[in-house]
């Protein structure tokens, strides 16, 4: 296969390793060094894609990021990414590249008829019409106008490949490795200072790798950058974006330039920096020009045309004209002379330059004091018309199959602009360069508007080693910079030549110069307006060629100047950033972490089918071969509770060991109850309200020794819990002498709970006299539990004798399986959540339902257990009138009239068909068979014994349901007391 | 019944051997058995905490984030008049409860945290996929200490030496999970478990 | 990203770090009444400058810190300890 | 001022669209108003364009510190819904909903409201009994809410992992009718219907002072000087406490911040809205192709419109543990909003201290399906001196009467609501 328009020699192509690819299905060769744009080209291909709106055909515009045309779909299945820029893509053996946003071929669209109606689909057309007949909306017109737009298709398979995250940190971050920032990261790295470079190309050098001049340079200062123990290199690496307090974001590409990502790697990176100093040296984007028909495939930035020909080694067009600004612009013209192709005209708005007069010797036309006025082609550019500057005449026309365009350069400002400093305006360069820095940032070289590679990298070494002396860091020596003669960069501002046709100021969201004038006639005429009106600037390159023509057509329409106008705001991120590049590794499975008690392992074993409660994995039943359903198996649970004995792992509860002098004044003021009364060896059951009277949570609290105490919180608000005591400590109460140390991991418990229990107990318990008497309902003791040191809890959660054992967590699986052993005899049986819930609800013990940030203590009916004495979070506003209206829900309980008829959490009570209230929590009961729940019932005491409706009307239910007592199941405690 | 050996949180997964790849400095993991125990200083009380720490473990707390060895025992200064005491048992906590009585809180958590040690060259560039502090020689070392987050878990990290060596405690309910990312982090230069 | 300055353990990542609420209201004494609680608890002056505000380093030392914060620009001007006073200067 | 439709279109297309006048005037702003409506986002102009529409009252001036709708109303994620559980929520957030069904036909603008269903996922018990209640409420209520199951949720948004995550889904609560609007359509289109009216939309004008007298308004000091007025409605979001400053009382909001994201362009790929219940995300695809999505707060008081890393991070995380298929395409632009959040995650619309003095404000990040409604029942408040019932429990007064309209109950805390 050949690459005809592939030069013999020179750039940073291997032309010795070939690498095969395929765009729209048909096979190419390119070389390694290549991107998928270099490599189309040398193979001839110029039509690349459709425009967003009118479905223009399009070619390859630019050679990096600022590419608005040549979005392709790169690879294929679950791999394909959509909107892909072939400027940056670097070519692999095997690419495979589709064109995008087309119907029928590439060459041949007929979603390019809307080019013949652009008239009626101007900026902002649609919010004009389809209003009539409303229907039509949603299903006609908004179907069509959402399948129009959009650019590539995305892949509906799962990301096959893992991202990674890692986090970095330095005295100076260097953004871009063109000359000023190799010299900038030459410079801080002599100091000493730790310095990191990122260089989004897979290659360092930036403009200096089309400069076969200076390679010897470039090489040089990469080697020595390479030998800097301090110094870290990072090509293919985007800093996305600036952040608050000198911190960066950033995404290595690590696997994109191969097939696929080898095993143990990731495919992207990403990167948080915390830089002490800055050096953006990100280098400036070309300006395109506003003129008839410059979208047509082969009109292409005058520096990415000389970029394929020095770097690629490719020739862009075989007759070309550059239409110049400036003279920097020119070498655009010798560089693909040199490549072999013809160039038929230079033209120039100027009257007369040193690069003109250069030009001219060199043997070409130059036509001074004249403009590109237009182009003539179809999917491929035949010629354009040259008119005099001015003239608004459309001219001489000339064949040319390339067209280099040079607006001038737009400084790539993004980063100094999202670390705050305003942009200032440069009336010499006409374009917007960084201003004051807010953070410790600085530009350097063509990123602030110091054009030639000569002055670019002495900027950049004077920058590189002040971020170094700012961070603290004595100078280093000086090092050979590049000693070149620099063409003048100041660009004749020529944003638009007006004429016959649409002149585009943004190619990829189809925004014409038109577009902007008439926002403007609409009263869109601040630059955030129009931006929004006409979408300009708003595509996948933010507006990066032509961002500013924009500003300056509609500065003209205002009868401003463009400083005036100025740009609309830079966010992150300066280049589009794979998602699953910022997601990281964290996601899927790994969204969270799971947090296991000590025995997940014994669960597992057990058969546990698993539930999530927060982070936590918690058993919710344990199903047995002869278990019909899933309820067969919570019902057995839970009536071995009631009948026999079970045992169940309660290690998520929070426990906070609570401690020092002023431990029980503490607790007297978190909690709504009393705790300094509590003698040592007891628990109580403690209500701990918010400072807005509502209820935080529950738990029992006991007392180890005279200023030791032992707080037991729910599992979801373990954390929380432990915040607000350290808060209180640290704000309100300074002056208490109080130490809190969170116990969660350290101590498992299992409860062991039924009328058999204190037998199952006793046979594993060393130290403690059982009997009632001596370890009555709430007593607490240390003791000896299967042979290892654990703290016995006569407390219970189920409504029956209870006892829970805490024990060192990697001793719990041994005291469990003791218990098992033991009660085997007793016919113990492990239970999991649901039992436990079906338990405490036939109780009439709340939980996270009924504490669910909403209720007072006095709704849940534990109103008398507020103290009247004492000042406690929750006393003063608890008794605010609306939270102790008597109308408020009360806590009741409830019971389906037909046994058989479920009752769901989450259905409303309907008294007379009216809202009063709704369920809790819902279960199926084993002390009566049959639905039961608890439920927040306005009048709730008053309504006990009457019928009303559980309605759920959207599963289509209406249960009459029996309000009762929330305490049906022995209400006078006899059983735990037992 | 005697007290049997405690369950190491990590005892199915940690198995040794190497996971990810076979590169040439990988990672290594271990798992020492450590006592950890949580000491909290009553108000008012730093100068004789610090003389009895002196004469039951012959140091003085350690500084703000660093740690101070006395023998067989490693102090890490965990929070402001807060340290974990670690060292090889048995009955570390007792000896500090003892030594500390009325002036600090003593809390056994050798059952609570896991510690994990990581060691070799790799060390930092693994760790930096997770742990948001500079390692770098210049900004941390050998004797210093930081509680922080890694990879969204919380973990008491301190250095050992310059190897160099890190020993990683975290809650033991959240260790597997942590367990996890460390040799996923590690799997592209390998990691030995011992 | 905020960067932190924990007086106890250095500069870290806001992530560690738990904001928690205005830190010139004062939890009023036991014998205030519900308006004085109202208005701790509810009430706030929302500066767009300067604000002293609780922050827990709660995945570090677990101190609460107060932070003289600019709400505009995020600048951290001051740190200190629970029980120090930060001046709070006018917008 | 000629109305836009489909016929008007076609006649400029062959004028070369020479005939287009402003959308809205650009009036001077007069010595005093009848009522002067404080910030040009969608609840200001909404509250102007029903004090005209709906109430008469015609001579209202809309003072814009700086470009209307680049405040909020420019920058979320456009997601209309009424399936709010209190009744005083949901009543009122059904009514904004019945009016952006018709909002297109009374504005004469076409705003893109776009009902193309809500998902709220769930994924475990409690989530479902929560969304069960909320559900319930609605339907009570006369709302449509529905309760899908995991083949529901597949074939409404098939490319959501319903399994492989760290919490599968179990299913969802689907609002029909919820959906998306155009952002910045809604106060241009606001602004269109409102000027035609009569109302003088007053951009780069800001407020910097209240005139009152013995406790009662009389006009504001502004940037373009002294503007009288009886009557002064604050819908300026997360800036209500900078102005209640200057009327002398202070409110409970903090303000916060809140980021946003969108994706490059795309041809369709969700054809709903669906937020992910085990993380904060929640996303959307826009008419120009761009997945728009988002998360929480940042979780720290802000007026500075720009985010922060590790939110960001989360927000990415749990966009591909709900649709792992997302890892490959492209965060094009991310900012933020400042957020006017409350203790209790509800809103204000009513009188203030100050007499003459109203306000719509605490909507922290939940206000754009307000719009239509919070204007009309704002206007109503201003007009008649006192709340419509949809807004009548809506007040500053209810945390001192102890009445929270705390849906989710996560208590007094700005940054948890
Ligand atoms: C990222 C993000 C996502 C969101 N997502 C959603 C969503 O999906 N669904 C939803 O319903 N809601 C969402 N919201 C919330 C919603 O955007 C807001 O609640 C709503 O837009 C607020 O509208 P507004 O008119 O009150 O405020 P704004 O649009 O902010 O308008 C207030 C105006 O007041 C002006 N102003 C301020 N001070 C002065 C002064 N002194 N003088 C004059 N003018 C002044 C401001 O400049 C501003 O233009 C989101 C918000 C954000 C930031
Ligand atoms: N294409 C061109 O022809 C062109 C463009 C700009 C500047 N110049 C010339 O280059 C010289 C100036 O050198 P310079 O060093 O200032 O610019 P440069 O263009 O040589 O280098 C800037 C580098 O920064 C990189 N970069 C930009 N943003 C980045 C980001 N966010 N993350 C990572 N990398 C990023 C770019 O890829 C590029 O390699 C002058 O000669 C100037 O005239 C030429
Ligand atoms: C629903 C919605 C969709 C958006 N789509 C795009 C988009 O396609 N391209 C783009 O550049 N910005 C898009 N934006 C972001 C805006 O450009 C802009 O960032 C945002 O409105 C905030 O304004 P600011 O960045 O000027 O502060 C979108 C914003 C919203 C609210
Ligand atoms: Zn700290």
């Amino acid at each position: 296969m050949t690459q005809p328009h592939r030069l013999a020699t020179g750039g940073h192509v291997d032309r010795a390793t070939r690498l095969s690819f395929s765009f729209d299905g048909r096979r190419y060769e390119g070389h390694a060094g290549d991107t998928l744009a270099s490599a189309l080209l040398a193979n001839g291909v110029r039509l690349v894609g459709r425009s967003f709106k009118y479905h223009r055909p399009r070619g390859i515009f630019s050679a990096g990021v600022e590419e608005p045309n040549a979005l392709v779909e790169l690879r294929e299945g679950a791999r394909r990414e959509p909107n892909t820029r072939a400027t940056v893509a670097e070519l692999f053996d095997g690419l495979s590249a589709t064109s995008q946003n087309r119907r029928g071929s590439l060459a041949f669209d007929w979603m390019a008829v809307n080019g013949l109606l652009s008239p009626w689909l101007g900026a902002g057309f649609y919010y004009k019409t389809f209003m009539w007949p409303a229907a039509f909306w949603e299903r006609v017109y908004e179907p069509m106008i959402r399948k129009a737009a959009g650019l590539g298709r995305a892949s509906r398979l799962p990301d096959p490949d893992h991202y990674d995250a890692a986090h970095a940190h330095c005295d100076v971050l260097v953004v871009g490795a063109g000359a000023a920032g190799l010299a900038a990261a030459r410079a801080a790295g002599a100091t000493g200072a730790r310095v990191i470079l990122m260089e989004q190309d897979f290659m360092l050098g930036g403009d200096l790798l089309n400069e076969p001049g200076l390679e010897a340079w470039r090489r040089e200062t990469v080697a020595a950058l390479a030998a800097m123990p301090e110094v870290t290199l990072m090509p293919r690496s985007t800093v996305f974006g600036f952040y608050d307090q000198g911190v960066l974001g950033a995404v290595e590409r690590l696997a994109d330039h191969l097939a696929e990502p080898p095993p143990h790697t990731p495919r992207q990176r990403y990167w948080t920096i915390r830089a002490k100093e800055v050096v953006l040296a990100t280098g400036a984007h070309e300006r395109l020009i506003a003129f008839p028909g410059n979208d047509r495939p082969g009109v292409m930035l005058a520096g990415a045309a000389r970029t394929y020909a020095r770097r690629y080694g490719v020739r862009a067009g075989e007759t070309a004209a550059l239409f110049a600004t400036h003279d920097g612009a020119y070498d655009a013209a010798f560089a693909i002379a040199e490549a072999g192709a013809r160039i038929a005209a230079i033209i120039d708005p100027r009257s007369d330059s040193a690069a003109m007069q250069r030009a001219r010797e060199a043997g070409f036309s130059v036509k001074a004091g004249s403009v590109v006025s237009g182009t003539m082609g179809g999917n491929a550019l035949r010629g354009i018309a040259i008119g005099a500057q001015g003239s608004g005449a459309r001219g001489d026309a000339v064949p040319v199959d390339l067209l280099m365009v040079a607006g001038g350069w737009n400084p790539a400002v993004h980063l100094a602009s999202m670390s705050g400093a305003a942009l200032a305006w440069d009336e010499a360069l006409h374009t917007f360069v960084p201003g004051t820095p807010v953070q410790r940032e600085r530009s350097a070289g063509a990123c602030r508007g110091v054009n030639g590679i000569g002055a670019a990298a002495a900027d950049g070494a004077a920058a590189g080693r002040d971020a170094a002396i700012a961070a603290g860091f004595a100078a280093g020596p000086d090092n050979t910079l590049p000693d070149t003669l620099a063409a003048d960069h100041c660009s004749y501002p020529v944003w638009e030549v007006k004429g016959r046709g649409k002149a585009f100021v943004d190619l990829q969201d189809d925004v014409t110069t038109n577009d902007i004038r008439l926002a403007h006639r609409e009263g869109f005429s601040h630059i955030e307006h129009a931006k929004r009106y006409t979408t300009h600037a708003m595509g996948t390159d933010q507006g990066k060629t032509g961002g500013i023509v924009g500003a300056a057509v509609l500065a003209e329409a205002r009868g401003e100047p463009v400083a005036k106008v100025g740009l609309p705001r830079f966010r992150p991120y300066t280049a589009p950033i794979a998602w699953g590049a910022m997601a990281g590794q964290e996601v899927g499975k790994h969204f969270q972490p799971v947090r296991r008690t000590s025995l997940h392992a014994v669960h597992d074993a057990a058969g546990a089918v698993w539930m999530d409660a927060g982070i936590w994995k918690r058993p919710a039943y344990y199903p047995k071969r002869e278990d019909a359903d899933a309820w067969a198996s919570v019902l057995r649970e839970a009536r071995a509770v009631r009948q026999r004995v079970g045992i169940c792992d309660v290690s998520t509860l929070g426990k906070i060991a609570v401690e020092g002098p002023d431990a029980a004044t503490f607790l007297d003021r978190v909690y709504a109850n009393t705790f300094s009364t509590l003698p040592v060896g007891r628990a109580r059951y403690g209500l701990m309200l918010r400072e807005d009277g509502i209820v935080f949570d529950d738990g029992t609290t006991s007392r180890i020794g005279p200023e030791r105490f032992f707080v037991t919180t729910t599992t979801a608000q373990a954390g929380p819990v432990m915040q607000h005591l350290e808060f209180h400590l640290a704000s309100a109460w300074p002056d208490l002498d109080v130490s809190l140390a969170s116990v969660t991991d350290q101590w498992a418990a299992v409860a062991i709970a039924g009328p058999k229990a204190r037998e199952v107990v006793a046979g594993m318990v060393e130290g403690i006299d059982l009997s009632n008497d001596a370890f009555p309902f709430m007593a607490v003791a240390d003791c000896i539990a299967a042979g290892v040191p654990a703290r016995l809890f006569r407390i219970s959660f189920s409504g029956e004798l209870a006892y829970e054992v805490a024990m060192p967590a990697g001793h719990a699986a041994h005291v469990w399986r003791a218990a098992m052993q033991v009660g085997a005899t007793h016919g113990i049986e492990p239970y999991g959540m649901e039992a436990l819930g079906l338990l405490r609800i036939e109780k009439g013990h709340v939980a996270g339902s009924e504490l669910n940030g909403q209720t007072t203590a006095h709704d849940l009916g534990l109103g008398r257990m507020l103290k009247k004495k004492g000042d406690f979070i929750g006393r003063v506003l608890a008794q605010r009138p609306g939270m102790t209206d008597p109308s408020r829900p009360r806590l009741v309980g409830l019971r389906s009239v037909d046994p058989r008829r479920q009752i769901r959490a989450g259905a409303h009570l309907l008294v007379d068909g009216r809202d009063q209230g709704w369920i809790t929590s819902a279960t199926q009961s084993v002390v009566d068979p049959g639905w039961i729940g608890l439920g927040m019932l306005r009048e709730g005491e008053a309504r006990i014994g009457s019928t009303i409706l559980a309605a759920n009307p959207l599963m289509g239910e209406e249960v009459p349901v029996r309000v009762v007592s929330p305490h049906g199941y022995d209400p006078e405690n006899r059983l735990v007391r037992a | 019944m005697s007290a049997p050996e405690a369950t190491h949180p990590l005892a199915a997964v940690a198995t040794p051997g190497l996971r990810g790849a076979a590169g040439v400095a990988p990672l290594r993991v271990s798992l020492p058995v450590r006592e950890t125990v949580q000491v909290m200083v009553r108000r008012g009380r730093e100068e004789a905490f610090a003389a009895a720490m002196e004469a039951s473990f012959g140091m003085a707390p350690p500084a703000p984030g660093h740690t101070l060895a006395g023998g067989a025992v490693t102090a890490i200064w965990i929070q402001p008049g807060g340290f974990m005491l670690t060292g090889a048992g048995p009955g570390l906590a007792e000896r500090a409860a003892l030594a500390f009585v009325g002036l600090a809180a003593v809390e056994d958590q050798s059952h609570g945290r896991t510690t994990i040690t990581v060691s070799g060259p790799a060390a930092r560039a693994v760790l930096a996929r997770g742990c948001r502090l500079d390692l770098h020689t210049r900004a941390f070392g050998p004797g210093r200490a930081a509680m922080t987050q890694i990879a969204h878990i919380g973990c008491l990290l301190h250095q050992v030496d310059d190897a160099p060596s890190f020993e990683l405690t975290v809650f033991s309910t959240l260790a597997e999970p942590f367990f996890h990312w460390l040799v996923e982090a590690g799997s592209g230069d390998g990691v030995v478990i011992a | 990203m905020l960067r932190i300055p924990c007086p106890h353990c250095g500069a870290r990542d806001e992530i560690e770090f738990t904001y928690r609420g205005d830190a010139t209201v004062a939890r009023p004494g036991p014998d205030a009444g519900v308006d004085a609680f109202h208005d701790y608890l509810y009430l706030r002056t929302n500066p767009r400058g300067w604000q002293a505000e609780w922050w827990q380093h709660s995945s570090g030392c677990r101190a609460f810190l107060k932070l003289l914060r600019h709400t505009v620009t995020h600048e951290i001007r001051a740190v200190a300890t629970a029980t120090e006073t930060l001046e709070v200067p006018g917008a | 001022m000629a109305r836009y439709s489909g016929l008007r279109i076609l006649g400029e297309g062959f004028r070369g669209n020479s005939g287009w006048q402003p959308a809205w005037r650009k009036p001077a702003p007069k010595a005093s108003y009848d009522v002067v409506v404080i910030g040009g986002g969608g609840h200001g102009l909404a509250t102007a364009f029903y004090l005209a529409e709906v109430h008469g009252i015609r001579n209202v001036a809309v003072l814009e510190r700086g470009l209307i709708g680049q405040g909020n109303t420019g920058r979320n994620t456009t997601i209309v819904r009424s399936n709010y559980m209190l009744p005083e929520n949901n009543n009122f957030y059904e009514h904004s909903l019945k009016l952006w069904e018709g909002l297109e036909q009374s504005l004469g603008y076409n705003v893109m409201m776009s009902q193309r269903g809500v998902i709220n996922l769930f994924h475990n018990d409690a989530q479902r009994n929560a969304a069960l209640r909320r559900g319930n409420s609605m339907r009570l209520n006369g709302i449509d809410a529905e309760i899908i199951d995991r083949e529901g949720v597949k074939a409404m948004c098939p490319i959501v992992d319903l399994d492989n995550g760290r919490y599968p889904v179990m299913g969802g609560l689907l609002q029909r009718r919820g959906g998306t609007a155009r952002h910045d359509a809604v106060a241009w289109g606001f602004a269109h219907a409102a000027d035609a009216r009569g109302v003088d939309i007053i951009e780069h004008c800001e407020v910097t002072g209240m005139i009152a007298e013995g406790g009662a308004i009389q006009g504001v000091r502004t940037s373009r000087g002294e503007i009288r007025a009886p009557k002064v409605g604050l819908a300026v979001a997360g800036h209500t406490s900078t102005l209640t400053e200057m009327a002398g009382f202070r409110v409970p909001i903090e303000t916060h911040l809140l980021q946003a994201f969108v994706s490059e362009g795309l041809k369709p790929l969700i054809d709903c809205v669906v937020t992910f219940g085990a993380g904060h995300f929640y996303v959307s695809q826009s008419d120009k192709g761009g997945l728009v999505f988002g998360g929480g707060l940042d979780g720290y008081p802000s007026y500075g419109q720009r985010g922060t890393l590790p939110e960001a991070e989360h927000v990415y995380a749990a966009g591909v543990s709900m649709i792992p298929a997302l890892g490959r395409l492209r965060g094009l632009r991310s900012w933020a909003g400042v957020m006017d959040m409350t203790p209790d995650g509800s809103f204000y619309i009513c009188k203030t201290p100050v007499q003459g003095l109203y306000m719509t404000a605490g909507w922290c990040y939940g206000g754009f399906k307000a719009t239509p409604g919070s204007g009309w029942c704002h206007a109503w408040t201003i007009a008649k001196d006192e709340p419509h019932r949809l807004n009548a429990a809506h007040t500053l007064d209810r945390f001192r009467e102890g009445r929270m309209l705390d849906e989710r109950g996560n208590g007094p805390f700005f940054w948890a609501q």
